[in-house]
């Protein structure tokens, strides 16, 4: 009967969405529809699988584990929610050959809940890699170019991954993660060293992350369930590797720093340089999706702090802000899509004003950059908090200061996309812009749900959080439906909800108490005078002063420093091509040296 | 008593091979049909032999002198195993092969049918000068196969081809004669139950000529020179054939004079450092070609390498994975041949970089997208498989310098491939004549192969897990 | 030393320099005539041996043939190794 | 440079082979003290295969020429594979040299009349005798190589005497073929006869009479028939060539 379970579930997170991926490329031109209900399936499914714990061994010439428990549902939720929203919003912006997209979104979509199942690495791996390489096909769609660079650190990150679980297998003979018994400590070190590694190229964390800003430029129904859904799984493996395969007290095994393991605080330590420089450099972009881009390099630098500190506070807080980054950089991402496919132009400087004619898409992305820069009535503020407080509860002089400046930071790019997006003046080209068609508000809408509900509710996922964290065995935090507590203080959320929301009436009070008038931008910029049309719209060099003090700085790339790298790598190839002389009598030469040192060689050996 | 005798494997090529002239006399259209007939004959056979060889070796003893008075071929599951994927990739390639227009058609089927016949012969073998015979058959059919296209480059690539293939058939002969002279005897078996015999300097010179000799046809390092010319001038189908038929008989070979006959347990870690060195300089110089089939042939060897790391590692599950590769290869490998064969008929190049959007076509697309991702090692194809099994098996062994080298090296790969992906599926390209059905059937035949095996590898698992056995000196 | 013995040697030698003529003499057609100097040696080898059969294919194939052969060859190219 | 180092190789290569081939017994060696396997039986035996070959050869395979023997019945498998080997060179020859062959010939100088006449007169005899070489096979000396290699070098002579002659190539591939075939074909009678590919199903008859020896006589006139008309082939292809 368990076995039944298992492949039941199996069947409807795994095999659904890969039938579906056959279907929907049969289907044509009704590819994404088909899409839409296999990846609807399995979101709604979710519900009734909540709080399952279900765990199989299959031999299939060796044995795999796969499980469905708390852990796969909470990621689950995320990808599968994201999948489906971006399959609603791909209706009607995806029209070149949509049959390509529904089967490889699918395909990816299998991947991604095949490895959230897997328990072991050959599975893991397995379904590692169909995601990885229908991600590649999908980029593909938009750029070679952005693939190519995908494909290259997709599979650097694969083969950092594989290089873990052969020291693995070295040591215990065995996939399954719980076969971990008598590894020792230099092992351990080894076998997280390449996974955590492998993991984090995928969340893109400084300096591996130099494939995301250009993958995340490509089709944005696409990217948003890349950058919301995908590199989630790198968290999952993190997680995975460094608590649900090795454990705290391995991990405190190799020396403690303020009770922080010292194999998990330099990942912390990477992941808020991340966060900094993945902001600082959103903050100079001037095409759309670069900036949320690197904006989600950025955010995911937060969730690495937190796995990496290995507290429960930490661990937790990471959790949840991959949960909110999953939403509103989705959401981000559509809104960014929806903006585009109206206008056609990528470039922040050529928009503005946009939310006079898009009110909703407007709303939308403004509840998303609530929920980035943490403002208290989204979730986002919780899971902020709660990293913030992780690092300032250990007093990590370095990590915590990065953070909050990295905050500031979001709140400047993130106005940037507000004031250069949708406000300020409608440019001419725009006046007859119309808003976003219905599937992408759906799509939107759909997103943002979640960001307002635990903003007030945060014990739910808390809850969820919990039994990873118990299943884990990092260690719980107290909490209940409204606020958790920590040891420096912790947060009511429904105390600051409606101290918000009081704050929000009463200066809405006063904004209509004093009778405002509504002034036409014109008038507000030129003093009621009415020249000819001109743009007043300031776009251009914004935060001129801020990239004046950054620019020595930013003079050093890791971009360049790659180009030079391979452009190395390239010269050295075309030298070493020069083995093969196209002379058969150098040729003869190597078939002579080869048997005499053949001959040698065995002769000493034998 | 056997109820497929293995010899019809090599008869009937030959048989058909001799018959051809005389049918050629009357008709030159059938020809064509003669010739995939009989490789689909061969394939069902090929396909009987191999079933009862699962279940018990079979010894196959030619002219009524029983071994080693007489020649024997012995077909364990493995060697069943090689012969199919050998026979089905000959029927999908002589499928493409109908397309051949160029003058003497004959010849060329001929040619072909004979080169089938040799890699069946090496690979069923059990007699050590048989095998040489049967080496010189394939390698002799291939040059002239080679040169098939008359021209400047392949004559070239063919000459030489001869150059270091009768190098490498002269090591075997000497190190044959060695061994008789030792042993006065030349079957497989019986030359490794009294190996003990030989003298010790003579035996590792014999170890080492036929290693080299046998290293030539299997494109191990310094040895392969002749690969990529050889492969770019070759007609298109003849290199698919090249890389699924006599470079995987070649390596079997090799396969058989290491763990069958000598079995020099220490000796393996050597071939190991052989095999990453392929694997290297073969990845490493494929990036730097600009022509399609070029890369293809280096990255043919970067494959071969592969396999023999597998071979090298020597544990169950490395050996496993070789023989997984060698499957997976000679499929990928002709697929993308043939492929490159469309390729460059429909764009009048070789270079890649003027192959714009030539995949946008779904025919040739998906199917190049499924062979590249294989040989990439991608699951679910059948790729994967082959190459993590050999990763793990030399992890298990601990050689950690030897596969951080060889993941490296397969980094190289992935991006010579995408680099040419991205151009085949660039947009902005010609139009392009559609593929023929004697183009997209062998492709999408290859594609459903390695998606099929890819998705579900239990079968070939369970033919692999004889595998044991091979290594134990057994058939 | 017996007879046996010496005319072996003499016919060794012999067949070996005739072989380094074959390899290093820039003259093609003298490096083939060289070539069935060596075959012709060979099959005198062998029926010293006491291989007649192998005598008799070795003289007529590798002698008498394959010289005809790459005679013919060397005549349609140039003779005169560059 | 290149080239003294090519040299050093060769001579070290020579220098290793030369030791392993003075392990080689040579002269008279006692045969007896070898001893075989079976794999297929699984047996060990005091015998050694030469010593088989030279004790029994004749009463298993009724070959008076225990070479023939061997190389027709014992190893006949082998001879099927050669056979195929110089097939497989006339056909790439053919295959490669297909481009020249319709270019016309060049006017050449005809042979003296002495050379033209005499190769007349013995180009019979020469067949003849590559006929009965061959055809003795399991009697004498010599058997189907060389048999044919005689053929064709009578040919050969025709060629020398005669530029403009020119053998008919389809009639040279109808015999190759018939004779490949009746090798290949007695091979699979013998599977269906007696379950062994290339058994020797005929009768061995009287030891030293030309029918004896069963099958072997046979293959011994295809393999010659083949061998002259591949030969021949290849030397017509190579004679075809005309700039």
């Amino acid at each position: 009967m368990e076995i039944n379970l298992l492949w039941g579930v199996f069947g409807i997170f795994v095999l659904l969405p890969l039938a579906g991926s056959i279907l929907s490329y049969l289907g044509k031109k009704f590819a994404i529809y088909i899409g839409i209900i296999f990846a609807l399936i399995p979101t709604i499914m979710l519900y009734p699988f909540y709080a399952q714990n279900i765990s199989e061994l299959i031999n299939i010439g060796v044995n795999i584990n796969l499980v469905f428990d708390t852990t796969t549902w909470f990621f689950m939720l995320m990808i599968d929610t994201v999948a489906f929203a971006s399959f609603l919003f791909a209706i009607s912006c995806v029209k070149k050959k949509p049959e390509g997209f529904a089967s490889l979104m699918l395909l990816s979509l299998a991947g991604a809940n095949g490895v959230l199942m897997s328990r072991d690495f050959l599975s893991l791996y397995i379904f590692w890699e169909m995601m990885s390489w229908s991600a590649y096909l999908l980029i593909l769609r938009s750029s070679g170019e952005y693939a190519r660079r995908y494909l290259l650190f997709g599979i650097l990150s694969a083969y950092f991954i594989i290089m873990g679980i052969g020291i693995f297998y070295y040591y215990t003979g065995s996939f399954l993660f719980s076969d971990s018994a008598g590894i020792p400590l230099m092992g351990w070190f080894w076998i997280l060293f390449f996974l955590v590694v492998g993991f984090a190229v995928k969340m893109a964390v400084v300096p591996l992350h130099v494939w995301a800003p250009y993958a995340y430029s490509s089709e944005p129904s696409f990217v948003s369930f890349f950058s919301g859904g995908l590199s989630k799984l790198g968290t999952f493996g993190i997680l995975m590797g460094m608590y649900g395969i090795a454990g705290l007290s391995i991990l405190q095994g190799f020396g403690t720093f303020r009770d922080v393991s010292l194999f998990g605080y330099p990942f912390a330590l990477l992941g808020a340089f991340t966060a900094f420089i993945g902001t600082i450099l959103a903050i100079f972009q001037d095409d759309l999706r670069k900036l949320l881009a690197y904006s989600s390099i950025g955010q995911l630098g937060y969730v690495m702090v937190g796995l990496g500190l290995g507290t429960p506070l930490a661990v937790s807080g990471a959790l949840f802000h991959a949960f909110n980054h999953a939403f509103f950089k989705s959401l981000l991402f559509l809104g960014a899509g929806a903006v585009i496919y109206r206008t056609g132009k990528y470039k922040i400087s050529e928009m503005g004003g946009l939310g006079y004619r898009m009110p909703f898409t407007f709303l939308f992305v403004l509840f998303a950059i609530f929920a980035l820069a943490g403002i208290p009535i989204t979730s986002g503020f919780i899971s902020k908090w709660m990293l913030y407080e992780a690092a300032i509860e250990k007093k990590f002089v370095i990590i915590a200061p990065l953070m909050l400046i990295a905050s500031v930071g979001a709140f400047l790019y993130s106005f940037r996309i507000l004031y250069g997006v949708f406000l300020g003046q409608l440019d001419k080209p725009y006046e007859n812009i119309k808003e976003a068609p219905l599937p992408m508000l759906v799509a939107m809408g759909i997103l943002m749900l979640p960001l307002l509900i635990f903003s007030i509710f945060p014990g739910w996922i808390l809850e969820w959080i919990d039994d990873i964290m118990k299943s884990t065995g990092v260690g719980t935090i107290d909490y209940n439906t409204y606020s958790y507590y920590s040891s420096i203080g912790g947060a009511n959320m429904l105390v600051l909800w409606i101290a918000f929301m009081l704050v929000f009436i009463v200066a809405m009070l006063i904004f209509l108490m004093k009778k405002a008038r509504k002034v036409d931008q014109y008038d507000n910029y030129l003093a009621g005078e009415s020249p000819p049309y001109v743009q007043l719209h300031a776009a251009h060099n914004f935060y001129k002063p801020l990239r004046d003090t950054w620019a020595p700085l930013l003079k050093y790339s890791i971009d360049r420093a790659y180009e030079k790298l391979s452009r190395f790598f390239v010269e050295g190839f075309e030298e070493i091509k020069k083995i093969y002389t196209e002379n058969p009598q150098d040729y003869a030469a190597y078939l002579g040296i080869a048997f005499l040192l053949f001959l040698f060689i065995g002769w000493w050996l034998l | 008593m056997i109820a497929v005798h293995p010899v019809l494997l090599i008869a009937i090529p030959l048989f058909f091979a001799f018959l051809l002239p005389l049918i050629g006399l009357f008709s030159k259209k059938v020809l064509k049909y003669v010739v995939t007939g009989t490789i689909a004959l061969n394939t069902i056979i090929a396909l009987l032999v191999f079933r009862e060889a699962l279940n018990s070796p079979i010894f196959d003893i030619l002219g009524g002198f029983k071994p080693p008075l007489g020649i024997v071929l012995m077909v364990g599951p493995l060697g069943g195993f090689i012969a199919l994927i050998i026979n089905m990739a000959g029927l999908i390639i002589s499928i493409y092969g109908m397309e051949m227009k160029k003058e003497p058609l004959v010849k060329y089927y001929m040619l072909s049918l004979l080169l089938l016949m040799g890699a069946n012969g090496m690979v069923l073998t059990g007699d050590l000068f048989n095998l040489f015979v049967f080496l010189e058959v394939t390698s002799i059919a291939s040059y002239g196969l080679a040169a098939y296209n008359k021209d400047l480059k392949g004559f070239e690539g063919a000459l030489k081809y001869v150059i270091l293939g009768s190098i490498g058939s002269t090591f075997v002969l000497i190190g044959i004669a060695l061994i008789y002279s030792q042993l006065r005897t030349l079957n497989m078996l019986d030359i490794a139950t009294r190996l003990n015999e030989m003298d010790p300097y003579v035996k590792i010179v014999a170890f080492t000529s036929l290693f080299l000799g046998f290293g030539v046809e299997a494109e191990m390092f310094p040895l392969n020179t002749w690969v990529p010319e050889t492969y770019d001038g070759a007609p298109h189908s003849v290199s698919a054939m090249f890389a699924s038929m006599s470079a995987k008989a070649g390596i079997f070979a090799l396969a058989r004079v290491i763990f069958t006959i000598f079995a020099f347990t220490n000796y393996l870690w050597f071939v190991v450092i052989m095999g990453v060195l392929t694997v290297f300089f073969g990845e490493i110089i494929a990036y730097a070609q600009r022509d399609i089939k070029r890369m293809l042939a280096y990255s043919s060897i970067g494959q071969m390498g592969m396999i023999l790391m597998g071979l090298g590692i020597g544990t169950t599950m490395a050996v496993e994975g070789a023989f997984f590769q060698m499957f997976s290869h000679a499929m990928a490998k002709a697929l993308l041949f043939i492929a490159a064969g469309y390729m460059i008929y429909a764009t009048q190049t070789e270079k890649m970089s003027e192959m714009k959007g030539i995949g946008r076509n779904p025919l040739i697309g998906i199917p190049l997208l499924i062979g590249i991702l294989s040989i990439l090692g991608m699951p679910p194809f059948i790729g994967f498989y082959g190459k993590f099994y050999i990763l793990m098996g030399g992890f298990s062994e601990g050689y950690y310098a030897i596969i951080a080298l060889f993941l490296a090296a397969s980094l190289v790969e992935v991006a010579y491939y995408a680099r040419f992906i991205k151009i085949a599926f660039e947009g902005g390209g010609k139009r392009y004549p559609s593929p023929k059905a004697t183009v997209y059937i062998p492709l999408l035949l290859f594609a459903v192969i390695i998606v099929i095996f890819g998705v579900y590898p239990k079968p070939i698992f369970e033919i692999l897990s004889h595998v044991t056995t091979f290594l134990t000196g057994g058939v | 030393m017996d007879l046996f013995t010496l005319v072996s040697l003499i016919l060794i030698i012999a067949m070996l320099i005739a072989a380094v003529v074959a390899a290093e003499i820039k003259d093609l057609l003298s490096a083939a005539i060289a070539m069935g100097i060596v075959s012709l040696i060979v099959s005198i080898l062998f029926y010293i041996l006491q291989a007649p059969d192998v005598a008799i294919t070795e003289a007529s194939i590798g002698a008498g043939l394959s010289l005809a052969i790459m005679i013919f060859a060397i005549k349609h190219t140039e003779r005169w190794e560059k | 440079m290149k080239r003294i180092l090519g040299g050093v190789i060769a001579v070290l290569i020579f220098i290793v082979l030369a030791l392993a081939f003075v392990h080689i017994p040579f002269g008279n060696i006692d045969l007896a003290e070898y001893h075989y396997y079976n794999p297929v039986d699984n047996e060990h035996t005091q015998d050694s295969v030469p010593q088989h070959y030279l004790d029994e050869g004749k009463k298993e395979t009724g070959s008076t020429n225990i070479v023939t023997a061997v190389v027709v019945d014992y190893r006949g498998f082998d001879t099927l594979g050669e056979v195929t080997v110089l097939f497989l060179a006339s056909t790439g020859v053919g295959s490669i040299m297909y481009i020249f062959e319709k270019e016309k010939r060049r006017k050449v100088r005809r042979a003296n009349a002495v050379v033209e006449t005499a190769s007349k007169l013995l180009f019979g005899f020469i067949i003849l005798f590559g006929a009965y070489i061959f055809v003795h096979g399991h009697l004498t000396p010599g058997g189907g190589f060389p048999g044919g290699a005689v053929i064709a070098s009578s040919f050969l002579l025709l060629y020398l005497a005669y530029p403009r002659f020119h053998a008919e190539h389809k009639n040279l591939n109808i015999a190759e073929s018939l004779a490949g075939l009746t090798f290949v074909g007695v091979g699979i009678l013998g599977l269906f006869l007696a379950g062994y590919f290339l058994y020797n199903f005929l009768p061995f008859g009287l030891p030293t009479y030309l029918f004896s020896a069963g099958v072997i006589p046979v293959i011994y006139v295809a393999v010659g028939v083949k061998v002259g008309s591949e030969l021949t082939g290849i030397v017509d292809a190579m004679m075809g060539v005309r700039e």
